[in-house]
């Protein structure tokens, strides 16, 4: 019952748009990413669904209620919602316990429920020692974890999560996103959930609405939005994606012939003939032994970084840089200069408007 | 005589700055600094001023002559012995010629006439129930001529503290100084005030629903000393003040301010009985000093201020 | 950071002492303090030492403490003090939330109301109450409550003291508490809603947890100011019979003589403890108050919605009764020919007015001499306050603590004790100089600044304990020195903290009376010293008049730096958001 | 000159041991990273190095200048460093500008030096458009860019970093280390750099200190931490390792021979004979066609996630689970409860203390 629409929303402030014209819907029981860069406007979108800041202009609505539009606005206190916020807002005041204590009292629960409530929140974020300090004795990561655990304890029907884990260290973040997907299976749980970890966001959500400078640019599965990223921006964003600047030769069947730094390739992709990107992502090229034509691009190593286990390689693609450049990970630590050949295992061909 | 000289003062503000401004008139070379305040302040101050070491006030100008007589027993008070007192009834100077009376204030009862409907004549009259229960007086404990008033009263072998403890029973109420008095007694709080003469026919002249009753038993009256202090920097500018103060113009324009005069011959001011026909209570000052601490005391366990 | 060859910065400072330039300031502030409070009354509190008649040792003190009388006015002026702490907090909490919380028209005027009995003398505003409360109250009359003609008035008694009092110092927590208010960040309200709590459990159970400090800091100088009040317990408790304290030292003064300094330094004595163990309090729970990350949005006005108008209704309702109805007397009392006489229209003159105002240099004299003074004073107890605070809750130096402790103590004692210790330091030469000040403008500013610093110091030290230290020390990582980070950091961040301490210190000086009537001289005259001088005398009209006067020009004054707020840091002037 | 040197440094808070004894030296103009799970005391280290805390032992010197210890306490004024709170630590009351500019005045720049410095510093962090707003008109990831620009522009000989990316997108995060690698390479600043990101600390430190509850674990290159463990602490956190517990039948010359679940395996590792741990990461595993013997592992999916364009399986080695698990990459989704094969491709083996 309890999904999530939005129609048209738009939130200015006085000297920006915050979010602009933005719709989608939020299945029912779903796990619903917001990714973006840092100021796209997620943290708004998060408000808004939450009833902190009222639209300027469109309609939302929970479930089969209108919440905010012309029909009128619901106070956040009657949404019925938990929110994890970006700054924790921890109470100060407040023993940890007692932070998460708060949102239970009123909802008809007998004191040693309530206890044990509080007990099992802080067990699962791994502080069960920490109850009776207050705020500012805890970590960074303390605090969020008490956050996460206050919105949890209440087991509301939809979840906003602003950041919840971008304190956290991996362990504790695999420990919280389990803990999230069996919630999620458990109790049917909408997670609304804000991230700029595109990693954080494709391992959970169902649902990844990828948004840039306040417009939604690509609302995806996961695995689709890796793969067929619908603009230069998504392409870039997820997966860490490189864009090579060509020309699409023929296009059909979800399939295109595509010509880069004399080379031509074929290439999934829906563009139209005309320029092109080439979209790459490390897991589509290797590293090739000797130089050679075909589906082989020549290049220069320009970066080198250890990541993962393995070395992380920028390859200059052609002589000049115009047309951009790929990564590529190899067992090796590159040495910079030197000249490379990239064999493509993969690849996605997007339309370029000519500059 | 010439320069500056302080006079500390319990008298009001404007009818200081009017005697100042007189003062000045006929004699410029000398500057008067006035500090005004209660007479109870005025003596604190006093006090801690000698503590310190010294004080900058020259001349005392205070309603209160038992305050005046500790300050002489102290020594602080300087004998002018050639004091130009021709005309000054000798009751009113001290003997040793350290302060002198400047005029006369009367304590009489104050009421208001929109609640009472027949004027009480006598002291005696506020004892009745009804009218002490509505009655309020200055507290010795804050103003000067009250002090007067009560050690007078008590001596009175007709009233006595007797009179005091009767008034309390019933209800009278002590209230700060003689301002308080006539507040209350103006906007009706009260019906009934014991309270210094000039202030409440002042208040009358100016339109307040008040009369003054000069009791027939006899008023309590306060010479309103002037003295210079021993210690003084400017004994002869301050001589040359209290020359003024008990002279003709000084007598006269106290007399426009609503005082009795005390120098023969200036008449008292209008509306006002001649000061012969005035019955004023005897009261020895030796006793009113031996017992103020007491009187002061007693005043406070009875009405609490 | 596109050229690096732009010389770097090396670290600033060679020093290896590790506080820098922090022990100077504390030792500025430690003789600050020592010359304005600890000095005067220390000496004063020498005397109370003295042998008593007897010729004992500390004989004064025994005598002095001995008396049935003393014993009666230490359990009463107890008593009604507590009492009348919780009518303030009980009027000024609210009042606070209320104006801090919602949106409502008319915040300028209705801070002003709100603040407006600093500003009304207490024997006016009594004068209102026992007007109201009396036989010829038209409120009362119209609730058929009135009392028989001759009656004593209620007012005259205990629970009459409470309440005026309680009045009177309830800007001290309305402002302290609003200071509080408006700064928090406003994601802790937003938690709360998301949470499901409706305005009831968000007042209950963070904004008032969190404005706790802050009521505390006021309660406890509106505890202190009680303690020491004299103008209600004079005006209501001698009528009433009913002797505190402040009164019966009063009386002790009377007594006049030797012995009499001594005896009043006993009591000060007593009253600076009561008051110092309400300080001790404040002290505890600042400490244990949380640091809170302002740098949030800060809390922004809500709709009442569907109590908009009840809640306005309410407001005005009892800003009306508290501030508007003495107002009104006062203005009435001005306007009349003469006390007690019924004001028609044809019985309105302005002859009030002229006498003082126009016909008289020396109040207008006053009128300066009153702005400057407590302009004057409002300017450096802040300055002193932030000073004090910092070192003190930020930095956390004891010593600082200490000196702050000291620091609040000349606003207990009685006015007039004060203005005799200081009179028993400053008529002497000062030593190294050689001049006395004694009977010039300084004294005054002096006492003043001594008498006021609490009032300063309580709001900002509230304020501080609750900064995120994190804010400072990244000013101290980049190597900004003591002095710039108090002037750049610290001090806007109290602002509005501050703000509020000189806005109380500003009008509590601009009246006051008990310190001044000793130490004014002539050429340094005071309004509130003039405003008494002319009641005491029974010219209660002019008095009524300068009053008015003096409230409208506060008033015209407030306006024009509601002019400047633009440019001052958020939050600092208490009517603004 | 401005390494630093920390000698058995220990912090304790009232009810807790923050850090435990805790040595070691940063090289000058190095890039040193601070690793470790949430609580463990990063936060705490990088105060004390900044003069924010005093150590209740041990000493702590800036160059050859002992600035906590035995020879009195140096405050963080005069220690010339540049710091990046966990929490921003933005002052509200000014612009953003002003926040930066607040650093660079009383250091003899010229007015226009200092703005250019100012506006160089925005442009960095990619907010030169909001220079003149307040610290809470912008998002979460924008405050903790100005936090960076602040301690940026001053340039500090040392900059302390407290988790300086962790509200960032990945771009962002890309281009920000990008400028830490400039400015090190430039000036030899020295970076000390905390953080919960193991990816963060690899792909730029030099060293990496992991610590845990306190107290140091290890101190090594990012290679030889994720190649060689010291610790199973370690071995988990970096890289995400899994161990599985067997023995080691024979060890010498870093190589031993370990049994586990039936099978025989050579692999690396310094561990005694004894009970030992397997540490496996992802990279060190892949899917085998067909069950087998020899350096093969048989097990039973029971997890599956999207990640990096990959699917990343966890996989239960054995029957009972009392092995453990370890993860492995697919192409496609992994179905929960399928029998899988597992080949070794590498692995570390660490000695265990017997349960
Ligand atoms: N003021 C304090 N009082 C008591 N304990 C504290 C205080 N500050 C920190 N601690 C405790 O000290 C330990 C170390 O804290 P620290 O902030 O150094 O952790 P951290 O490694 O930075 O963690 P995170 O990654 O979560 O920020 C934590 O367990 C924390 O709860
Ligand atoms: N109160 C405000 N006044 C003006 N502008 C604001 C305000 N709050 C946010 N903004 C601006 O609106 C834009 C969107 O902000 P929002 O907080 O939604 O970003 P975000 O996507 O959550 O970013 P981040 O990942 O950095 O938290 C930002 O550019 C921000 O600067
Ligand atoms: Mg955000
Ligand atoms: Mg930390």
């Amino acid at each position: 019952m309890a999904n999530i629409r939005l129609e048209s929303v738009s939130k200015r402030y006085p000297d920006k748009v915050a979010v602009d014209n933005v719709s989608f819907e939020v299945p029912n029981g779903s796990f619903f990413a917001l990714l973006g860069p840092s100021g796209c406007g997620k943290t708004t979108i998060l408000r808004l669904i939450a009833g902190l800041e009222r639209p300027d202009a469109g309609e939302i609505a929970l479930g089969a209620r209108p919440v905010a539009g012309r029909g009128g606005f619901v106070g956040p206190e009657h949404r019925g919602l938990g929110m994890v916020f970006q700054s924790y807002a921890l109470w100060p005041h407040m023993t940890v316990a007692a932070n998460i204590d708060f949102g239970l009292a009123g909802r008809g629960l007998s004191r040693a429920d309530r206890r044990r409530r509080v007990h099992e929140a802080l067990d699962l974020v791994g502080l069960s020692a920490e109850g009776a300090r207050r705020p500012h004795q805890l970590s960074g990561g303390q605090r969020q974890r008490v956050a996460l655990a206050r919105s949890l304890a209440v087991r509301p029907e939809i979840i906003l999560l602003d950041e919840p884990l971008a304190n956290l260290d991996a362990h504790l973040r695999q420990t919280m996103l389990a803990e999230f997907g069996r919630i999620h299976a458990q109790a049917k749980t909408t997670f609304v959930f804000v991230t700029h970890d595109q990693n954080e966001a494709m391992a959970l959500a169902d649902q990844v609405a990828v948004m840039d400078r306040g417009r939604l640019q690509q609302l995806a599965p996961p695995e689709e939005l890796f793969a067929r990223p619908a603009s230069p921006m998504v392409a870039r964003f997820v997966g860490q994606g490189r864009l090579l600047a060509g020309d699409v030769l023929a296009s059909g069947e979800g399939t295109t012939r595509f010509r880069l730094d004399n080379a031509e390739f074929q290439v999934e992709g829906r563009a139209p003939v005309g320029p092109g990107w080439l979209c790459l992502r490390a897991r589509d090229v290797q590293l090739a032994k000797g130089g050679g034509s075909g589906e082989r691009l020549n290049g220069r190593v320009v970066g080198s970084r250890f990541e993962g286990g393995d070395h992380r390689l920028t390859v200059q693609v052609g002589e000049t840089g115009a047309v951009g450049s790929v990564d590529v990970l190899s067992p090796q630590r590159g040495t910079i200069g030197e000249a490379v050949c990239l064999a493509l295992r993969g690849g996605w061909v997007l339309a370029r408007e000519a500059a | 005589a010439s320069g500056t000289i302080t006079v500390y003062t319990s008298q009001p503000n404007d009818q200081m700055a009017a005697v100042v401004a007189a003062f000045n008139k006929d004699h410029p070379e000398i500057t008067v600094d006035v500090f005004r305040t209660g007479t109870t302040e005025l003596m604190t101050k006093l006090e801690a001023e000698f503590t310190a070491g010294s004080t900058p006030a020259d001349v005392m100008l205070i309603a209160d002559a038992v305050a005046m007589t500790k300050l002489k027993n102290e020594g602080r008070l300087y004998a002018y012995a050639d004091a130009p007192t021709a005309g000054l009834p000798e009751a009113v100077i001290d003997p040793d010629r350290t302060f002198f009376g400047t005029k006369l204030i009367t304590t009489g009862i104050i009421y208001n006439t929109n609640l009472v409907k027949t004027a009480p004549v006598s002291w005696a009259d506020l004892t009745a129930p009804d009218v002490a229960k509505s009655l309020i007086m200055p507290s010795p404990l804050y103003s000067g001529a009250a002090v007067i008033h009560v050690d007078t009263m008590v001596q009175q072998p007709e009233f006595g503290w007797k009179y005091y403890e009767t008034l309390a029973d019933a209800g009278a109420v002590a209230g700060q100084g003689n301002g308080t008095v006539v507040e209350a007694v103006a906007r009706g709080e009260k019906a009934y005030g014991i309270i210094i003469e000039y202030m409440a026919l002042n208040a009358k002249a100016k339109g307040s629903p008040v009369d003054f009753v000069f009791p027939k038993e006899g008023v309590s009256s306060i010479t309103q000393p002037v003295a210079i202090l021993k210690d003084s920097d400017n004994i002869d500018a301050a001589k040359v003040f209290v020359d003024w103060q008990i002279g003709k113009t000084a007598q006269e324009q106290s007399v426009g301010q609503g005082y009795f005069p005390i120098l023969a011959g200036v008449n008292p001011p209008a509306g006002y009985p001649a000061l012969d026909s005035l019955k004023i209570m005897s009261a020895d000052p030796a006793k009113m000093l031996a017992d103020d601490a007491a009187n002061k005391q007693k005043f406070a366990d009875l009405f609490g201020g | 950071m596109a050229d690096l060859s732009v010389p770097r910065v090396s670290p600033t400072g060679r020093q290896r002492v590790s506080r820098g330039d922090e022990p100077l300031f504390v030792a500025f502030l430690a003789l600050v303090v020592l010359v304005l409070a600890v000095w005067p009354l220390g000496r004063l509190f020498v005397e109370a030492l003295g042998t008593g008649e007897g010729g004992k040792s500390f004989g004064l003190m025994s005598e002095a403490l001995s008396s049935r009388a003393f014993e009666r006015a230490f359990w009463n002026t107890l008593e009604t003090s507590s009492a009348s702490v919780v009518v303030s907090v009980l009027l000024g909490l609210p009042l606070a939330l209320a104006i801090s919380l919602f949106r409502i028209g008319n915040r300028v005027a209705l801070t002003f109301l709100v603040l407006s009995p600093l500003l009304i003398p207490s024997q006016i505003m009594a004068l209102a109450w026992i007007e109201l409360m009396g036989s010829s109250s038209p409120l009362l009359g119209l609730l058929g409550f009135a009392q028989a003609q001759g009656e004593t008035n209620p007012l005259y008694s205990r629970g009459g003291i409470v309440w005026l009092m309680g009045i009177e110092h309830m800007p001290l927590v309305f402002l302290a508490v609003r200071a509080c208010l408006t700064t928090l960040p406003e994601d802790l309200i937003e938690a709360a809603r998301i949470g499901g709590a409706g305005m009831f459990r968000i007042v209950t159970g963070v904004l008032l947890p969190l404005a706790v400090p802050a009521v505390v800091a006021g309660a406890s100088l509106a505890f202190a100011a009680s303690v020491g009040n004299f103008g209600v317990p004079a005006l209501l408790g001698i009528p009433g019979r009913y002797p505190m304290l402040t009164t019966l030292i009063y009386q002790r003064l009377n007594g006049f003589g030797p012995a009499v300094i001594g005896q009043v330094a006993v009591l000060a004595l007593v009253l600076v403890s009561m008051a110092g163990v309400a300080l001790g309090l404040r002290a505890i729970v600042l400490r244990r108050s949380a640091p809170i990350d302002r740098s949030g949005r800060p809390l922004a006005p809500f709709e009442a919605g569907r109590f908009h108008r009840p809640l306005v209704f309410a407001l005005w309702s009892v800003v009306t009764l508290l501030s508007v109805v003495p107002l009104l007397a006062l203005l009435g009392a001005a306007l009349s020919p003469a006390v007690g006489v019924r004001l028609g229209l044809d019985s309105v003159t302005l002859a009030g007015f002229r006498s003082t105002l126009i016909d008289s240099a020396t109040v207008r004299r006053a009128f300066a001499n009153s702005i400057l003074l407590s302009a004057g004073a409002a300017v450096a107890t802040a300055g002193i306050a932030v000073l004090l605070a910092y070192f003190g809750t930020v930095r956390r130096l004891m010593v600082a603590r200490r000196v702050a402790w000291f620091a609040e103590l000349p606003f207990i004692v009685p006015g007039t004790v004060l203005a005799l210790a200081y009179i028993l330091v400053f008529l002497p030469p000062l030593p190294l100089i050689g001049v006395s000040i004694y009977g010039s403008a300084t004294i005054l500013l002096l006492a003043y600044v001594a008498r006021f610093l609490a009032l300063a110091i309580g709001p900002v030290q509230t304020a501080l304990a609750s900064l995120d230290p994190s804010l400072d020390e990244m000013g101290r990582i980049l190597g900004a020195r003591t002095f710039r980070r108090i002037a750049r950091l610290i001090a806007p961040l109290a602002a509005p903290a501050s703000a509020a301490g000189a806005i109380l210190v500003f009008m509590t000086a601009f009246n006051e009376l008990t310190v001044s009537a000793l130490l004014w001289s002539s050429g340094v005259e005071t309004i509130g010293v003039m405003v008494f001088s002319l009641q005491y005398e029974g010219n209660s009209t002019a008095a009524a008049a300068l009053s008015v006067a003096s409230i409208g020009f506060v008033l015209v004054l407030a306006l024009l730096v509601d002019r400047l707020g633009n440019r001052l840091p958020s939050g600092t002037l208490p009517w603004r958001h």
